[in-house]
């Protein structure tokens, strides 16, 4: 891969990763997590695997939807 | 064949004319389609934007519309050429099913966007990777730079829309 | 084992075209984490779905990259829609 | 079959598994919902490392467990609290 699109990917996951863990709400934890998830797609696909990268990509939505079950938003 | 950051600005203003013409046709602006769309569009008023902009960008969000089909059918004509196209957009007509939404718009994005880069990729003006690159800097200047303006440009060329078309309650 | 050995390398001339969704990428990723409001994360959410599409379709050109980029980004869309309504209250509210 | 030592995903994978650990160890705010969310960060860490070793059949068993086992705790959670 060349190293730009290297260096982006780094910075995707290295910032969803630190704003998952130092977020408070769960809502913006889910979405900081779904930043870590775009930046492990490059990786996967620079190496090849198409089909391994269709069924992460239909699997990976599935966990946020469990999780999801047992969200609830504060009341205001 | 020009250089490539020309080639690409024009392209990405083929591309925004060509999903914002479906997207107003298709009605986008005028309701939320799912109860998400709802509330980014209130979540957008409330932070001094308009409601009918703040619905289409709600819309965009949530299900894949006329944007997601010219995206889609730029990588399709880039990877296989019209076959590549004419897939990705029964690909999109599947996602819109998964995603509760009838389909139409993101469809009849796809299948004139598939007609739109083939012929300009045919006449030897552009490549088809400059048609990717244009959507994403299309749908940047609609999402990405600040929802308050983006949402008000919309909730303009509604109004037009509604002026010229009557379609529209 | 891999495709990679089937598929032709990315060619010199389309680098700016890759270029630009890697940085447009990383912007909307840090507008995400600046952003305060929780439902007005979810737009530049969608531009970075859109870049890291089109940085799957440009790095791989293969007739199987299509399903890819098309799986990731249903997928990624109905990930946001699951969220937006929870968060409105659409689904599991009594 | 490791063509060389340190690829990219290699280090960055052990950096995510690492830090995921230690956050999913002491969540910040001390309920199950965060610990269950912290999680799922060293799973990507671990695929990224899985990544290094160039076996599809290995990812997608991964992929499927990771999403089966989050299933299970939240049933788990659902029955200890009582909530959704």
């Amino acid at each position: 891969m060349n190293d730009i699109v290297m260096i982006a990917s780094v910075i995707l996951i290295l910032t969803g990763m630190t704003a998952a863990i130092f977020n408070r709400d769960p809502f913006d934890k889910l979405i900081s997590l779904s930043v870590l998830i775009a930046g492990v797609f490059p990786f996967i696909v620079e190496r090849g695997f198409l089909d391994v990268a269709i069924a992460i990509a239909l699997i990976a939505p599935l966990s946020t939807i469990f999780t999801l079950m047992v969200c609830r938003r504060v009341q205001v | 064949m020009l250089d490539e950051p020309i080639r690409i600005l024009i392209a990405a203003l083929i591309c925004w004319f060509n999903f914002m013409i479906i997207d107003l046709i298709f009605k986008l602006p005028e309701r939320g389609g799912v109860s998400g769309a709802t509330a980014i569009a209130q979540e957008v008023e409330k932070g001094g934007g308009k409601l009918n902009g703040g619905y289409m960008m709600g819309n965009i969000v949530s299900s894949p519309d006329a944007s997601a089909g010219t995206l889609l059918a730029g990588c399709g004509v880039y990877c296989a050429g019209l076959p590549g196209g004419l897939f990705a957009a029964l690909l999109v007509y599947i996602g819109n099913r998964i995603c509760y939404d009838p389909g139409y718009a993101g469809t009849t994005g796809c299948i004139t966007a598939t007609f739109i880069v083939y012929g300009a990729v045919q006449s030897g003006w552009f490549a088809a990777s400059d048609f990717i690159a244009g959507m994403v800097i299309a749908i940047l200047t609609i999402q990405g730079l600040s929802s308050v303006h983006a949402s008000r440009l919309i909730a303009w060329l509604w109004k037009i829309r509604c002026r010229l078309l009557r379609g529209c309650t | 084992m891999a495709l990679e050995d089937q598929v032709p390398v990315v060619a010199g001339v389309h680098m700016i075209a890759l270029y630009i969704c890697a940085v447009i990428a990383v912007y909307a990723a840090l507008r995400v984490i600046t952003e305060r409001n929780s439902m007005r994360k979810l737009p530049f959410l969608n531009v970075v779905s859109f870049a890291v599409t089109g940085i799957i379709a440009l790095l791989l050109p293969h007739p199987l990259t299509i399903a890819a980029a098309a799986a990731y980004f249903v997928g990624s869309t109905l990930e946001s829609n699951a969220i937006a309504s929870t968060w409105a209250g659409g689904l599991k509210r009594p | 079959m490791t063509a060389e030592l340190y690829t990219p995903e290699f280090v960055i994978g052990l950096l995510v598994l690492f830090a995921g650990t230690i956050a999913a160890a002491f969540p910040r705010p001390k309920n199950y919902l965060t610990q269950l969310i912290n999680l799922e960060i060293p799973g990507w860490g671990l695929l990224l490392v899985m990544l290094h070793y160039n076996e599809a059949l290995a990812l997608f068993t991964f992929a499927a467990v990771s999403v089966l086992s989050t299933y299970i705790f939240v049933r788990v959670m659902q029955k200890k609290e009582g909530i959704g």
